[in-house]
């Protein structure tokens, strides 16, 4: 690496230069008078930088290839809960397990992260990944194992009183093996689209998003991927970035046609809906992609 | 143009004479100044994070408050301002009658807004608009934004107020001394605690707007 | 930049001590323009323009304040330095938290 | 140097010259409080990473509990941080130096530095008052909602000892910049000023520029710890990220804080021992304020994977590198200073070569820790305590124990042991080695910090970490007895410039009289003129070479 052979070559110059200018009575007694030199200071200072800049760039792009899970795969959504002090995990089949993770090798899998009080960090050493889970907040991540295996993951953000045994294993498994798994489901474990139908009906959120009545509200199927427009003017295209705001602040981006004096007629959900319900109610109306009528 | 009082006496070691002290008591209030600004600008960042993504709390926030009152602070505060500019004249032509008499107006101007801020606090506290210690209590969202609407309100015009309070203790002691008279206090170090003063005065020139006047219109 | 001509800088009139005329039209000014402010905020401008007008109001008479009250115009080249890294600093400061807030 | 009576009737004797200390307006003896003060929070902090490395030489909770552990690792970090590395080198070296280097009788405002001691005091003693009834548990970055709304600890006690600390820090900071502009000698002219003040000159800005941030952000910490105002906690509306912001808008440009008056330290070292000019001194000079300036629009990079923004990321992390850039151009202008030059190994200069040599580990680790895709690795890991505590302890201390070695004959007049000084600076560099190079390893496999307890595949690693931390507890001993040791007994006196070094404060008595100067001195030519300067005298008990 590099920056190991810069030092190497630091500490090479330094060590020859002691030695050979050491101060030696009678022959090397004054050193010699040379006050600097222009064209090495500049020299080296773009040495540097070009260097440096090369290393940001190899860094940069490392890390823009985690900021989304690659175009065109199958993906695992995992809901990753921390709280003082444990994990608990939701499958998208709806399996929940605590210190536990399976996966399965080879499908991309994304954990959205989120906290019950303080911030955490879900650390995975062998997948190099790491990604704080903040209160109020989801973050996501995601990985792909591509032996089967256990991996250890630990709390990398310190988190009070027991933050070091804020750990557990990611239990990697063939494919076929995870859906398997995935199938065991205990009584109460509900698939998270099914779970997110049933947020979506507790709250009568149908009563005013309906595709065949003239409502107050705009139908949602197939709204993700959708070009949006909105009272302002602005654009753009519905992710779930958008759909958790319109959920938490629906007046922030009200769509054209839809404003009640400026602002939305629907009530914020911030504080009402759990991070748990919220991820599922967001987990559902992903599910409405391609689909007709079924938010009644 | 009177004499500016420039009397040996009043030189300080480390400084050789006036110009000089005076320079680097200057040089040192801004560098002071600086940093307060900084202080300060924390809690306006926290402001304009808020404001920005809670307009409609911010604005109704800010029809509780009392335009008319806040506007005679204001007003109050500028007048101790100039007060203070002449207490450093009189300090910098050695008139210490003047000086005595300046400083008390500017410390009584400075009470009094103290008095309205105190009688403010009092009448919010009294109609419940205070940080509300659990937002689960809070029944609704409009409540639970008005809490931190009134946390913002409250430490702003608290951390404001607590420099007011620094400034008076100072200039009442400045002012006693300046009145008892045995010795005519140093110009230079009026000439810093009036820095101070104006400080806090610009200070409230920015929360004054960005709190009492978000609502109206 | 000799450090004797350092020791004792400034404008060349900061040892004079305020004039009254200079201060009460200044004074006059910062409360004609707190008028103006209070004024304004009852006049719809839309939020940002009652941010934008509220903040330059505001500015300006910070900057009366500072110009005349605390002579900043009349002191050398090193408190109008210190002042101004007071400012350019908090715009550090404001700048890369909107950054991150703005495109999280 | 403190001349307590011993007489019979010495003790009304004693209680004047307490009080004479206690109310001296005398920079250098404000300086000599500052040694002994910083000495003691630095002994304190030491016993507690002593206490911590024992209990991490097993993998379970072996000799405290992980309770007690979390908040041993809060208060060393909160003393080590605030009460010893921020203002060791300025408020000792700086406070007893920069007058003497400058040519002044004194700081521009000697009242400020004492009332800035007593407010560094009263700071120190609120944290210690908390650390004894039952210490604080948040870790030094207090990071929120943990710290404000979550944890039982003494949180505001010590936020207040920190918020105090500030205050004093600011008060030098401020100074130092009033008294580097107003009160140099006549001829000292910004080019010809010793690199050691401008680099004080650059930290007083860091200083009065980003405290007044962390001391704010504190006080909000404190106010939601009390009534939950809804600013930094999620479950009262507020931002743990705006938290963060505050937080590393202060503690990133601190560490230059930390660095900057120890590069300035090496800066004189390396010259006097080399016998020539400092190489590139104009460079060295603007690469200082770049580092100050930069320094502060890098904080982000604490915060790749805490859910900041992609785009912020990238940004700071550019900036992470343009900041590395001075300071490598620091490390090849000392290098380029070694070459040529007649080089003597005294004990200053031993420090110093270690100094070079850890600060590159330090900075090119950081470079490492840059780099977005690395970072989101090694982030909250072993390898980021290995690489601060490089740049902290390798660097500052190794340049604040250089800078007291190389004027403690001036300071007190005497000369210590050379032998034993040797001995310490050698001890202190392998100690540290041993210490952190298995903590750099256990990062890259993957151990969070701030952990009481871990897997056992980490046990190997961790006790060769703590077998060092015991050899560098044994280094840090030998200076503190060589030096005490000069001060008593027969001790060889220092004659005003043992080592036949160039600056103003050479040119004075040794230890300087209370005004410094008897002449105001005049200065006609540029720094580190080593060509011109007098030869060094040897000290007894160690030949050169």
């Amino acid at each position: 690496m590099v920056v190991g052979l810069a030092t190497l070559g630091v500490f090479a110059t330094m060590g020859y230069f002691v030695w050979r200018y050491r101060y030696r009575p009678g022959v090397n007694e004054t050193g010699r008078d040379v006050p600097g030199s222009t064209r090495l200071e500049v020299g080296w200072t773009i040495a540097t930088t070009v260097v440096f800049g090369g290393i940001f760039a190899l860094g940069a792009a490392g890390f823009a290839e985690r900021q989304h899970v690659p175009a065109g795969r199958d993906v695992e959504d995992v809901l990753v809960v921390g709280k003082q002090w444990m994990w608990k995990f939701q499958h998208g089949g709806g399996r929940r397990e605590i210190a536990v993770l399976h996966v399965p090798v080879g499908r991309v899998v994304r954990l959205s992260l989120t906290s019950e009080d303080v911030i955490h960090s879900f650390y995975v050493p062998a997948f190099r990944v790491k990604q704080d889970a903040l209160p109020g907040r989801t973050t996501t991540l995601w990985f792909e194992a591509t032996t089967p295996g256990t991996y250890p993951f630990a709390c990398a953000e310190y988190c009070g009183g027991e933050h070091s045994r804020m750990v557990g294993q990611i239990v990697a498994m063939p494919a076929e093996a995870y859906d398997a798994w995935l199938e065991h489901r205990e009584p109460g474990e509900m698939p998270l689209a099914a779970a997110g139908r049933e947020v979506f009906a507790r709250h009568d959120c149908a009563t005013c998003h309906d595709t065949h009545a003239n409502k107050p509200a705009p139908p949602l199927e197939g709204l993700v991927g959708r070009r949006r427009v909105f009272e302002d003017g602005a654009a753009l295209v519905a992710d779930e970035a958008y759909l958790r705001e319109s959920v938490l602040e629906p007046s922030a981006r009200v769509v054209a046609g839809y404003a009640v004096a400026g602002r939305s007629p629907m009530p914020s959900y911030a504080g009402v809906l759990t991070n748990e319900e919220l991820f599922e109610l967001l987990y559902y109306l992903r599910t409405l992609k391609d689909a007709t009528g079924v938010s009644r | 143009m009177a004499e500016l009082h420039a009397d040996a006496r009043l030189v300080r070691e480390p400084f050789t004479d006036v110009a000089h002290q005076r320079a680097a008591v200057s040089l040192g209030m801004w560098v002071f100044i600086a940093q307060e600004v900084l202080f300060f600008g924390v809690l306006f960042v926290w402001y304009g994070l808020f404001r920005a993504q809670h307009p409609d709390v911010v604005a109704a926030g800010g029809r509780a408050l009392d335009v008319p009152l806040a506007t005679v602070m204001t007003v109050t505060l500028l007048v101790s301002s100039f007060t203070m500019v002449l207490a450093v004249r009189s300090a910098m032509l050695g008139a210490r009658r003047g000086l005595a008499g300046w400083l008390a107006a500017t410390g009584l101007l400075a009470v009094a807004f103290l008095a309205m801020k105190a009688w403010e606090y009092h009448h919010h506290i009294a109609a419940g608009e205070v940080p509300v210690v659990d937002l689960h209590a809070a029944s609704s969202v409009v409540e639970a934004g008005r809490a931190q609407f009134f946390g913002l309100y409250f430490v702003m015009t608290g951390f404001h107020a607590l420099h007011v309070v620094g400034g008076v203790l100072v200039i009442a002691w400045r002012a006693l001394a300046a009145a008892r008279g045995r010795e005519l206090p140093r110009w230079t170090a009026i000439m810093g605690l009036g820095l101070y003063w104006h400080l806090v005065d610009v200070v409230w020139l920015f929360v004054f707007p960005a709190l009492y006047l978000a609502g109206h219109a | 930049m000799s450090a004797r001509d350092e020791r004792r800088e400034d404008g060349g009139r900061a040892l004079e001590p305020p004039s009254v005329v200079t201060s009460l039209v200044v004074l006059a000014a910062l409360l004609a323009l707190t008028l103006a402010t209070v004024a304004l905020a009852y006049v719809d401008l839309g939020t940002v323009g009652h941010v934008v007008v509220g903040l330059a109001i505001a500015g300006a008479k910070a900057g009366l304040v500072m110009g005349f009250f605390m002579h900043l115009g009349h002191e050398g080249r090193l408190p109008r330095l210190f002042a101004g890294f007071g400012f350019t600093w908090l715009a550090f400061l404001v700048l890369f938290v909107v950054i991150d807030v703005v495109t999280r | 140097m403190n001349t307590t009576a011993r007489t019979p009737s010495g003790a009304h004797r004693f209680w004047g010259t307490l009080r004479a200390w206690l109310t001296t307006k005398d920079h250098k003896k404000i300086a000599v409080l500052y040694l002994l003060t910083i000495t003691l929070f630095f002994v304190i902090g030491g016993v507690i990473a002593t206490i911590m490395r024992i209990e991490l030489a097993g993998p379970g909770e072996d000799v405290v509990s992980a309770e007690a552990y979390n908040r041993l690792f809060s208060l060393h970090g909160v003393i080590m941080v605030w009460f010893f590395l921020i203002p060791a080198v300025p408020t000792v070296l700086g406070n007893y130096l920069i007058p003497l280097m400058i040519g002044a009788p004194d700081l521009a405002f000697p009242r400020l530095n004492l009332a800035s001691w007593y407010v560094f005091v009263a700071g120190g003693a609120l944290t210690l008052v908390a650390m004894v009834t039952g210490g604080v548990d948040t870790g030094w970055t207090f990071y929120t909602p943990y710290s404000s709304t979550f944890s039982q600890s003494h949180v505001v006690l010590t936020v207040c000892g920190i918020f105090l600390a500030g205050v004093s820090s600011i008060f030098t900071g401020l100074n130092f910049i009033v008294t580097i502009h107003k009160l140099r000698a006549p001829g000292l002219t910004w080019f010809r000023l010793p690199l050691f003040v401008w680099t004080h000159y650059a930290t007083s800005i860091i200083l009065v520029l980003a405290t007044p941030v962390l001391g704010m952000t504190l006080l909000l910490v404190l106010i939601e710890h009390a009534v939950g105002i809804g600013i930094f906690d999620p479950a009262y509306g507020g931002d743990p990220l705006l938290f963060q912001h505050f937080f590393w808008f202060y503690s990133h440009p601190a560490v230059y804080v930390m660095i900057l008056p120890g590069m300035g330290v090496v800066s004189e070292v390396i010259c006097c021992f080399s016998r020539r000019r400092i190489f590139g001194y104009r460079f060295i000079a603007w690469a200082t304020l770049a580092i100050a300036v930069f320094g502060f629009l890098v904080w982000g990079h604490h915060m790749f994977v805490s859910g900041q923004s992609y785009l912020a990321s990238l940004v700071f992390s550019v900036l992470s590198y343009l900041v590395a850039v001075p300071s490598a151009i620091k490390v090849f202008n000392w290098l380029a200073t070694l070459y040529g030059g007649a080089i003597r190994l005294d004990t200053p200069m031993l420090y110093v070569l270690g100094f070079i040599g850890l600060f590159t580990v330090g900075g090119v680790t950081g470079v490492v820790l840059a780099t977005l895709a690395v970072d989101v690795h090694l982030h909250d890991t072993y390898f980021v305590v290995a690489h601060f505590h490089t740049i902290m302890v390798g660097g500052m201390v190794m340049a604040y124990l250089a800078g007291l070695h190389f004027w403690w004959p001036k300071m007190t007049g005497r000369r210590y042991d050379e032998r034993l000084g040797r001995l310490g600076a050698v001890l202190v560099f392998v100690g540290f080695l041993l210490t952190f190079l298995p903590q750099f390893i256990l990062g890259y496999q993957g151990l969070p910090r701030r952990v009481a307890t871990y897997d056992e595949r980490f046990h190997l690693l961790q006790v060769m970490s703590s077998a060092g931390a015991s050899v560098l507890a044994l280094g840090y001993l030998v200076p503190a007895v060589a030096l005490v040791k000069s001060l008593f007994g027969k001790a060889e006196p220092a004659g005003r410039n043992p080592w036949g070094a160039t600056g103003l404060e050479w040119q004075t008595t040794s230890p300087p009289p209370a005004e410094n100067f008897l002449a105001q001195p005049v200065v006609t030519g540029d720094a580190y003129d080593y060509p011109n300067a007098p030869a060094p005298v040897a000290a007894r008990g160690g030949a050169h070479g």
